[in-house]
């Protein structure tokens, strides 16, 4: 495994072609330390952990327990969850069941464009190890080989309850400043990188999606 | 409207049509050879009514070293589909591109193409990525393609994984003390 | 002997006499012929000329009886002023035509005798008193035209030969009858003894006898439409002959008309109807004409016929002392400019007005054809221009108001056609033929120094400061002479000559005129300043744009209406043919002349109409009219509006604007525009605030100026073109000023000073800014660029600075203009163009947006990666209009307190300042607190931002990391949201901007054009069918006047 | 004229208070929402919370000068407006800066924000900024113009463009409040606050799911905050500027509560009743009635008020 740094220069970008190379950010990402007042950190989890938002983008057959939780019935916004549009402004993604190559490279694209603190939420089985897909040629087996993930919610789906349920264990886990999957995902940039790459064969966008 | 095996022997005249086979009321299959196979869909297209293309689709008879390609058409006004088999060698497949007679045909070439390794000469976009996105293996339908192994290889299985026969559990768990006999319950 | 050399019956005798000469020296030498012939020519022109110059020194006018016995028994000629005039021109032009006929009459003594004999019969036509021997005279020249046009021996000239004979056989039978019937009426073949018996000229037969002489010498002058033949002549005709025709023989029937007038007095209305009517009907159908001769050939029969009204109504009205002026003007500049052109279309070769294409390679032969263009159609300096105003004002002081419409009608009918011809010389096409031979083209250039040097007579005529009045037109063609230097040079003497004239000439201004000098001059100075950036050969860029600026100071000193349309053409003139320096202009220039001088023309008819009112044409006076106070406002205003771009005859502006050259597009919208606002201020000063008619002509005013705003903005928002959208800009800020003009309150023109300024301070910012981009793109089409902010920051600032203060956001100058004219509008009473305003200005911003983001945001094409900045040339007048701009955001007091002084010199005080806060009678601005608080408003979240970033990592990105929750766009060419904009507002209001009045005005082309088919329907071409409607004509005539009563 | 340190140290007393007060309305808005939804809907604070977790985000890009002063020019447009704007009659402590300027320039200058904003969202390169800002401002131009009509009816009513004088006209009993005295105008103008506030059926602009918020796409973090903020204060200004002008104003800080939150309530109710015009359908909605009561609000204010 490549175990080089962090901090060793711009990104190469050969997946794109030269002339492409001069409309995309080369710029390494860096990890982000916390407040330097330990209270104002804790005080900004507990911020964070009380306004999730998610990005509304189903990749796979689990987002259809997503919208559920937004109706009268489930009503997350109780817990200060909202769906957002746009990758720049949620803090939450929710991988909704089996990940193909093809769309994990949009998921990993969706992810670098999430502003740090970011946080990743595995739903169902597939995620996990590939579940009824295990076996299949484009489902990846082991999520968290590419992407750090902050939570597996189990099962084949799971219920809107269960991922209220999540969405609480989440809250807890920000609140106690143990949601560090972006700061994992920048420390260890070039083994994530490597593992994308392996299994993502035309990688034909920059290193890291700004 | 004639009967559609009465029509496909008014087309035997001209056609070697064999496998006459009437799955359903509203759904017969045959077979042609494939040098005639473009020109019959062009007739039943125009001249039988069958307008539709509905889908077009593949089997692989690895045994038999066959690919089948299934063309299935649709009438509406007699509501009647018709599935047209063709068969082709396995290796170095290719056919004749229908898409001057249906142009979403193309589509499903370039998914044939990129699925099982069947060439359609001058279907449009044939050779560009449809589903699979730089996809470096042979193409993973064929059935010579071993899909677990791949997977293993490529995309690394976690460990601590179990499998079990799903109606032997769900019969642990839900009925521990039920002896093994036919049970004509649930569906 | 120096007298017998004197005699002006030796113009005569001579001519006869070497006439039958020439052909038997011939024989023995063809070189002595030649040499006699020239000798004689020469003579012919010098003789009358140096008479000419003894009578206009107060030599009697000259009685010459042939047989030394008083005229009742034998025949008397005259040479008076007049008849020197006539006869000088006339051989002037048989001069310069002998010489351009050169090789066709050399050699030919047959040839060489016929032109004398021609020349000789029209000076006969002229002199004689007697009219049995006018109608020798009459005969001869007919007969020697025949000869003329026989010349070249095609079937084309033949026919056209023989239908002019049979038609002027015809005329001189009448004519010949009509002289037999007054011989027996009043007992005497002299004109002059016929005036004394004339009472004896009555009844059934003096009518008879009069309609018959009429019908003689009206046939004579080809009326319509009984002049069929005439055009067939000019047609075909060697050039030379059918200059010699067009100018020599209808000189001699014009004058022969002068002379019977007297005899005819019942037929002084049919004349002029006559006349009238072939005026307009000929400019009507040379609409039509693509074929230089016939298009000729129609001017000069509209020219005559002028010169025929101009001399019956002049006499109807007893102004005898403006003939000189009038008709001398109109037939010097009819006979050097007319013969000019048609030698100018022989030397050239071409006939078809397509073939002129690409003469603009050839800058001398264009200038030619330019100014002789310009002579014909009555710009100034040339005689043609002083006698029109002159015959405008003296028929509007006579109250024949329609005439003066039909006059000006006609006339600008003429200037279409005239001008397609010159924009077709200016399009790009490949040179046909060689150039022509220096002694071909040099009788044309004389014939053009002589239309200069009668026009700068003319206006000394006038009484006119001549050399300070024609300064603009004197240092145009000084600065032609420099032509060679290169670019730059030549950019800084242009500077150099403007900045010392408008240091000689503002400080003299005061108030308003002192306002619009330092706009007008100053902001001339800073866009010509500009244009250095540009390197290229800009041949007579220069020389015309000093014209330009030079006009202005013209226009701003003129204390009468006379030098006011003069400096006004004269912009008309050196604005369009800097327009017509525009790469792709072509298609445009020839609207925008149109539209000019149809302005101009309104302009003259308003100046006309005060004239007859208060017989004064200071423009002091104007204040003066009372009764007619309403109509000359509104004509004055139609005038200015057309040139102002105002809604529906706004159809030039996006062209001409678009396709100007760029630098001059910013001094087309910023600055000239600038100069109609002034027309418009100058006109609302003198006549706005009159009451009764003019508050009616002052309420529309209002309407079409926020028309004009809210459907400029609207156009505007649709334009894909940077400058199209600009040019509607201007349209509708335009709008803005005009209707703050017409509330005819102090707020109100205070706002519509303050937004002429600023308009000129952003709107030549915008146009400089336009200009780099265009430099440094290539395209105009504002989708194909994008993203350049980060390759051109300086432009971008100066864009952004120029559309907040377009768009009248507060703290920039914008809002004071809005805030002013608002509460003007408001204070009037005038509530629902307030909301039009609001609705106006709103609309602004979506083109605002627009055009800021088009250009420099969003995604950047790859090929503008390494584009640069606009010069350093270009960018330091932008910068240093963002710094006026800056500078009266602070301190809009420094702008708003003079003008309010000024416009306080003309009504109450009603905008109140104390210290920098304004008081309306409604509300308060007081814009230094403003910019204060947004300053310190600003800096609150920018600090806040920047701690912020203490603790936020704020990654620089490129262009094209922008967010997408899965796929990304293929390229940014195909991302930047720029084409068809505004689609939404297309669906929803699209219905509005349609192009109605670009219609409307191709409907009325389309409309003259038929007609000009509708009218020529009688000129078959039949020679039978054209004696027919002589016949016809002249029984009309007859039975229109008298009948048989 | 008082010295320059205490009238900002009043302004900035105001503009906190209407800062938090637009945070806590649109908190209050959402809960109403969810209500009529059959949610429970979130907590009354939640806008807060949102706020602060967005200033609490640790990473951000920035796409160019343009797009990083973007918020600052949203938010400086909507804390000026506030400055132009007299938070209560008859107090010194809340008149703010409104001696700058009559009521044009506070209509002037709400465009201010906007037209930075768009120019930072166009800079970011992102199509849907552009379509969002182009929707935006198209619709702008159109309720722009009811509401122009209802102005101009007031300030023929009033006789004055002051913000003061307008609000003083309106003072001693709740029936010289323009509501009542110029009812049409009212109509008229609280029509294009329904436009103003963004709210369906006229928040195209933001479309979540076509052009994923519009204009703001490309803003987070901090950025966000910021125009979060904006709203918050920028609600709060037109409010009080809707107040002041139609419903008597208010001399104290209760009864601008509960008039602010009538007046928003109007744009909520309808907002929560009615489906999303396309933009063009709103530009015509806005320049049929509503334009044509604004024109009759004139005509009733010229021959029934004035004489």
């Amino acid at each position: 495994m490549d175990t080089q740094k962090y901090a060793l220069g711009p990104l190469l970008n050969e997946g794109l072609s030269a002339e492409d190379r001069d409309l995309f950010s080369d710029a390494r990402p860096v990890p982000y330390e916390p407040y330097p007042v330990a209270v104002v950190e804790k005080f900004v989890n507990w911020v964070r952990a009380n306004s999730l938002w998610l990005l509304a983008f189903g990749t796979g057959c689990g987002a259809v327990e997503l919208n559920p939780l937004m109706t009268a019935r489930f009503d997350a916004y109780r817990m200060g969850v909202q769906m957002r549009p746009t990758p720049r402004q949620s803090s939450v993604f929710i991988i909704g069941g089996y990940a193909s190559v093809k769309t994990l490279k949009r998921i990993i694209r969706s992810y670098e464009q999430m502003q740090g603190p970011k946080f990743v939420v595995c739903l169902g089985i597939c995620p996990i190890n590939g579940g009824m897909y295990w076996d299949s040629y484009n489902t990846v087996n082991k999520f968290d080989e590419y992407l750090p993930v902050d939570l597996y919610i189990t099962g084949c789906m799971p219920r809107p309850e269960v991922l209220m349920a999540g969405v609480l264990e989440l809250k807890k886990k920000i609140m106690e400043g143990r949601a560090d999957g972006a700061n994992r995902y920048v420390e260890n940039f070039d083994w994530y990188k490597a593992n994308q790459k392996r299994v993502i064969k035309d990688w034909n966008m920059p290193d890291y999606n700004w | 409207m004639a009967n559609p095996i009465e029509l496909l022997q008014r087309f035997g005249k001209n056609f070697a049509i064999s496998e006459i086979h009437e799955q359903k009321a509203d759904l017969t299959f045959f077979k042609v050879p494939k040098e005639q196979a473009v020109r019959l869909l062009r007739e039943l297209r125009d001249d039988a009514g069958y307008t539709h293309l509905a889908f077009l689709t593949n089997i692989d008879w690895i045994e038999k070293g066959i690919f089948t390609l299934t063309y299935m058409l649709h009438n509406y006004d007699a509501r009647h589909s018709l599935g047209m088999h063709v068969d082709l060698e396995r290796d170095n497949a290719e056919m004749q591109s229908i898409h001057g007679l249906w142009a979403q045909a193309a589509t499903y070439q370039r998914e044939l193409r990129e699925m099982y390794g069947i060439r359609f000469p001058g279907s449009p976009r044939l050779d560009e990525d449809f589903c699979l996105e730089g996809w470096d293996q042979i193409p993973p339908m064929r059935k010579e393609f071993d899909t677990a192994a791949f997977s293993l290889e490529r995309f690394y299985s976690r460990e601590g994984r179990g499998t079990e026969d799903p109606r032997e559990h769900m019969k642990g768990l839900l009925y521990p003390t039920h002896t093994d006999e036919p049970s004509s319950g649930g569906q | 002997m120096v007298e017998a050399l004197g005699n002006p019956l030796n113009l005569i005798i001579v001519a006869l006499g070497v006439g039958f000469l020439l052909p038997l020296i011939e024989r023995s030498s063809p070189a002595l012929s030649r040499g006699l012939f020239n000798l004689t020519i020469i003579y012919q022109a010098v003789l009358p000329l140096l008479w000419l110059l003894w009578l206009v020194n107060g030599a009697a006018a000259q009685q010459i009886q042939t047989a030394g016995i008083a005229p009742p028994f034998s025949i008397n000629l005259r040479l008076g002023l007049e008849e020197a005039f006539f006869v000088a021109g006339v051989n002037l032009a048989s001069l310069l035509g002998a010489w351009y006929l050169g090789g066709l009459l050399r050699g030919r003594a047959a040839a060489m005798s016929v032109f004398l004999i021609l020349s000789m019969g029209v000076d006969g036509m002229i002199m004689t008193r007697d009219l049995f021997n006018l109608f020798i005279f009459i005969e001869i020249t007919a007969i020697a035209t025949y000869g003329l046009l026989s010349l070249e021996r095609n079937a084309a000239t033949l026919t056209a030969g023989f239908k002019y004979i049979i038609a002027t056989s015809l005329a001189s039978t009448f004519f010949l009858l009509g002289v037999m019937l007054f011989y027996y009426l009043t007992g005497t073949l002299n004109i002059d003894g016929m005036r004394e018996q004339i009472a004896q000229v009555q009844g059934p037969l003096g009518m008879v006898a009069m309609s018959l002489l009429v019908a003689g010498v009206v046939i004579e002058l080809k009326p319509y439409p009984a002049n069929g033949w005439g055009l067939d002549v000019y047609e075909s005709a060697p050039t030379g002959i059918a200059a010699m025709v067009s100018v020599g023989v209808s000189a001699g029937a014009l004058f022969a008309l002068y002379k019977i007038l007297p005899l005819i007095e019942p037929f002084l209305p049919a004349l002029v109807v006559v006349a009238g009517t072939t005026f307009l009907a000929s400019n009507i159908i040379g609409l039509k004409q693509n074929k230089v001769r016939r298009l000729l050939g129609y001017s000069s029969i509209a020219q005559v016929s002028l010169l025929a009204l101009a001399m019956v109504l002049l006499t109807q009205l007893h102004r005898e002392d403006a003939m000189p002026l009038v008709i001398g003007g109109l037939f010097l500049n009819h006979l050097l400019a007319k013969a000019g052109l048609f030698w100018l279309s022989g030397a050239l070769q071409r006939n078809a007005v397509e073939d002129w294409r690409g003469l603009r390679a050839n800058p001398l032969l264009l200038a030619i054809l330019g100014l002789l263009l310009a002579a014909l159609a009555g710009l100034p300096p040339f005689p043609g221009f002083w006698a029109k105003w002159e015959l405008v004002m003296q028929l509007s002081a006579g109250g024949m108001v329609s005439w003066v419409a039909l006059i000006l009608v006609g006339s600008l009918l003429e200037a279409v056609y005239l001008f397609r011809w010159f924009g077709r010389a200016m399009s790009p096409g490949v040179q046909l033929t060689p150039a022509p031979a220096v002694a071909q083209l040099l009788p044309i250039v004389l014939a053009v120094l002589g239309l200069l040097a009668a026009g700068h007579y003319a206006a000394d005529s006038l009484g006119l400061d001549t050399l300070w009045v024609l300064l603009p037109a004197y240092a145009g063609i000084a600065l032609v002479s420099i032509d060679g230097l290169p670019t730059r040079p030549k950019g800084l003497i242009t500077l150099a000559i403007v900045a010392y004239y408008a240091y000689r000439v503002v400080p003299v201004l005061e108030g308003l005129t002192g306002l619009f000098g330092l706009m007008l001059l100053g902001g001339g100075l800073l866009m010509t300043a500009a244009g250095l950036y540009r390197g290229d050969t800009r041949r007579g860029y220069y020389a015309l744009l000093t014209m330009l600026l030079l006009s202005f100071g013209g226009l701003l000193q003129a204390d009468t209406s006379l030098e006011f349309f003069l400096a006004w053409e004269f912009l008309t003139v050196s604005s369009y043919l800097l327009l017509c320096m525009g790469r792709d202009a072509a298609p445009y220039t020839l609207a925008y002349l149109i539209f000019s001088l149809a302005a101009a023309f309104l302009l003259l008819a308003g100046f006309g109409l005060a004239y007859a009112e208060t017989q004064s044409i200071a423009l002091a006076d104007l204040a003066n009219v009372k009764d007619g106070a309403a109509a000359v406002l509104g004509l004055l205003l139609l005038g200015f509006l057309t040139k102002a771009g105002a809604l529906g005859v706004h159809v030039w502006l996006p062209g001409a604007y678009a396709e100007a050259d760029d630098d001059f597009s910013a001094m087309l919208a910023a600055v000239l525009g600038k100069a109609a606002v002034f027309g418009l201020f100058l006109s609302v000063i003198s006549l706005g605030l009159k009451g009764g008619g003019s508050d009616v002509v002052m309420y529309l005013l209002s309407w079409i100026g926020l028309l004009t705003a809210f459907f400029g903005a609207l156009m505007a928002i649709f334009q894909e073109d940077l400058k199209k959208m600009l040019a509607y800009s201007s349209m509708g800020q335009v709008g803005y000023m005009v209707a703050a003009l017409a509330t005819g309150s102090h707020l109100g023109w205070v706002a519509a000073g303050y937004l002429a300024v600023n308009h000129l301070l952003f709107k030549g910012l915008l146009f400089l800014v336009a200009a780099g981009i265009i430099l440094r793109v290539g395209q105009r089409e504002m989708y194909k660029m994008g993203g350049l902010i980060h390759n051109m920051p300086v432009s971008f600032f100066g864009m952004l600075i120029a559309i907040i203060a377009l768009s009248g956001v507060p703290p920039l100058t914008g809002f004071g203009g809005k805030w002013l004219m608002l509460n003007a509008l408001l204070e009037k009473g005038w509530y629902w163009q307030t909301g039009l305003a609001f609705f106006a200005s709103a609309v602004a911003f979506l083109y605002l947006f627009r055009m800021i983001h088009t250009v420099f945001l969003g995604q950047r094409k790859r090929i503008h990666k390494d584009l640069r900045d606009a010069p350093l040339a270009l960018l330091i007048p932008q910068l240093l209009l963002v710094f006026v701009i800056l500078a009266l955001s602070v301190q809009p007091n420094w702008l708003v307190n003079p003008i309010a002084a000024i416009m306080a010199s003309h009504l109450p005080q009603t905008l109140v300042m104390h210290g920098s806060l304004m008081q309306s009678g409604l509300g308060y601005w007081d814009g230094f607190l403003v910019i204060n608080v947004v300053g310190a408003v600003f800096m609150v979240p920018l600090l806040m931002l920047l701690v912020l970033s203490r603790f936020m990592r704020v990654q620089r990105v490129k262009q094209f990391n922008i967010v997408f929750a899965a796929e990304r766009p293929e390229s940014p060419e195909t991302t930047h949201y720029a084409y068809d904009f505004y689609s939404f507002y297309d669906r929803a209001l699209g219905f509005l901007v349609l192009p109605r009045a670009t219609a409307f005005w191709n409907g009325v082309a389309e409309w003259s054009h038929s007609m000009g088919t509708g009218l020529r329907i009688f000129y078959t071409g039949n020679g039978q069918t054209y004696a027919l409607y002589i016949l016809l004509y002249v029984v009309t005539l007859y039975f229109a006047v008298g009948g048989p009563s | 004229m008082q010295d320059w340190p205490v009238r900002i140290g009043y302004f900035l007393i105001n503009l906190t208070i209407v800062g938090l007060y637009g945070m806590l309305l649109s908190g209050i808005v959402a809960r109403t929402l969810a209500k009529v939804q059959g949610r429970i809907g979130i907590p009354v604070y939640q806008p807060f919370i949102d706020l602060l977790k967005n200033l609490g985000k640790r990473t951000a890009v920035s796409h160019g000068a343009m797009f990083y002063l973007g918020p600052v020019f949203r938010l400086a447009g909507g804390i000026g407006t506030l400055a132009f704007v007299p938070v209560l009659y008859g107090s010194e402590m809340f008149s703010n800066f409104n001696s700058a300027g009559d009521l044009l320039l506070a209509m002037y200058f709400m465009f201010f924000g906007q037209l930075g904003m768009a120019i930072g969202a166009g800079e970011s390169g992102h199509p849907f900024s552009a379509i969002g800002v182009a929707r935006g401002l198209g619709q702008m131009t159109a309720y722009e113009v009811p509401f122009a009509l209802a102005i101009i009816a007031i300030v023929v009513q009033y006789g004055s463009l002051s913000i003061n004088d307008i609000v003083a006209a309106q003072q001693g009993g709740i029936l010289n409040w323009t509501l009542f005295t110029n009812p049409l105008a009212v109509i008229a103008a609280m029509i294009a606050f329904l436009g103003m506030t963004g709210y369906s059926p006229f928040d195209v602009t933001m479309a979540p799911n076509e052009i994923p918020i519009g204009p703001p796409t490309e803003y987070h973090s901090s950025y966000l905050a910021m125009m979060t903020m904006n709203r918050a204060v920028f609600a709060g200004a037109k409010l009080i500027l809707f107040m002041d002008l139609f419903f008597g104003g208010a001399t104290n800080l209760v009864e601008l509560v509960i008039k602010t939150w009538a007046i928003y309530m109007v744009a909520v109710v309808v907002g929560a009743a009615f489906p999303r015009f396309r933009v063009d359908q709103s530009i015509r909605f806005f320049l049929r009635y509503p334009t044509l009561i604004g024109i009759a609000a004139i005509g009733y204010t010229q021959a029934v008020l004035l004489p």
